[in-house]
């Protein structure tokens, strides 16, 4: 299909997340996708609808996060949408910055962080991500390529 | 029951019982390998075979379980899926944690 | 998991029911259903999304329509919404009529009909199926009951 | 393209390409086919192996191409997968057409 839209919502429960997940799994896997397989955005939108849940609402139930999933011919674009509390500025510039920074293997194991990985698995799995806060909204906005469609080939 | 832990030979295997380790969960799992740990288990091996997803949440409880016990020859994974293999790779952390395919080879590694 | 809750939006528009039916299908299928199969429960939620875009809002686009998918322990509830046109009370009625008619195999192929099997399509597949009207929105309520759990043998 | 039409032997098979037979795209599975009779075709197979779901108006479109092709013996579908068979068990229409599980046998019926 050319092209297409389907809004996801849920509350600010984590319990709940799966259940985008699973959904936007199953959409993109509709979608041939360059350099991306479902399980990866089902990632980067996972990462992305938890940190709204834990730290633009502070993990307090009974919010919304929305996610809104279109595609045209070119990209599919998966936006993830909150009232909350925006993000910081350093992590918005993180965002906009092209590298992709893990810690190095050689980092000794006790160094090793438990937190804080999400932003950069987002950023390693999409092809481009924004961030943008508009009347009290805040949206994080992932977009993946989409493979060149293969043209049958014609006799001359 | 997300979680299942059995202890032979003096390995505790925790098994993750649920399809997601994510970050609805990931919190218990750093929980019942403390538990294991406090009861005097050294050698531990999560065994992720259930485990259709993964996110960073359960990544740092994976993490945290790995630092909790201390030493690297006394903590393995085993079982991971393709998508649950990805983010350790995506993270270079398959570089650092010993992975095994399978909880026989994982089980034959705490035991030497 | 014992509860849980997503929404789904779509537009008016044919070529988008097929997202809301894929999300809907991956979404019951990781619940033990009784008596009903995942596409069933696809094929129901479709049809009920089909009827509102071509009967409700008579096929025109940029209309919205609306799908909650709800459980808890013993039960699965879709409810399908849209501002448009209200059913007719015939077919309402018929909806709360437990029987299901279908034509019988006896009829003659020139009299068999060739639209008019969505709402007895639904009705044979759900458990129950109830619609109401409030505040200009038309609710069609979908319910599937969830299989018991097989509570693990404890020894004596 | 979510039909491909080819004939052989004066049988016209139609095949739905699509994997969704659904209201979206009912209404050229009936075109097509009245097409095809226009072309002179009297004996139609519906080849749905492509097909993982349908409904109601892919349905409604299967039984108005059965009415133009006239005669029941002259027309049949093959190669559906279980949610589609289920949909013509739920409307009772499995006891009204012929269908075959594979598109050898409901070539060779039509050639019969
Ligand atoms: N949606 C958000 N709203 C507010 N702050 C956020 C949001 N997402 C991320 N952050 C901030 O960015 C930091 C890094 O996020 P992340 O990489 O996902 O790691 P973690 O969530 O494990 O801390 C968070 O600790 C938080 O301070
Ligand atoms: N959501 C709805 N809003 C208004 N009218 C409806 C709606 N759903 C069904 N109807 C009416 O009920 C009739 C029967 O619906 P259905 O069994 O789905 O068959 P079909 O859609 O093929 O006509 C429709 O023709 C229409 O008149």
């Amino acid at each position: 299909m050319e092209s297409g839209k389907i809004n996801l919502t849920i509350e600010s429960d984590l319990s709940q997340v799966q259940h985008v997940g699973e959904a936007v799994r199953v959409l993109s896997s509709q979608l041939e996708l360059d350099g991306a397989m479902p399980s990866s955005v089902e990632l980067a939108v996972v990462e992305a609808v938890n940190n709204s849940i834990e730290h633009a609402y502070a993990s307090e139930c009974g919010n919304t996060v929305e996610v809104s999933f279109e595609y045209d011919k070119d990209c599919l674009q998966i936006s993830i949408s909150d009232y909350g509390t925006p993000m910081p500025r350093k992590i918005v510039e993180m965002l906009d910055q092209s590298e992709v920074r893990m810690p190095s293997g050689h980092v000794g194991v006790d160094s090793l962080p438990e937190s804080g990985w999400g932003v950069q698995l987002l950023k390693s799995v999409c092809h481009r991500v924004s961030y943008a806060r508009c009347n009290r909204k805040n949206n994080l906005s992932l977009s993946f390529k989409r493979a060149a469609e293969k043209h049958p080939i014609t006799a001359a | 029951m997300s979680f299942q832990t059995i202890t032979k030979d003096g390995v505790a295997v925790v098994t993750v019982t649920n399809s997601r380790l994510d970050a609805s969960i990931a919190p218990e799992l750093k929980q019942v390998v403390s538990d294991v740990i406090e009861a005097g288990s050294t050698r531990i091996m999560i065994d992720l075979d259930s485990v259709q997803f993964m996110d960073s949440s359960g990544l740092g409880a994976v993490i945290s379980s790995f630092k909790l016990t201390g030493k690297k020859g006394d903590f393995v994974i085993c079982n991971m899926n393709e998508s649950v293999r990805e983010i350790f790779t995506l993270t270079h952390m398959d570089r650092l944690f010993e992975i095994y395919t399978s909880s026989d080879e994982g089980f034959a590694r705490l035991c030497a």
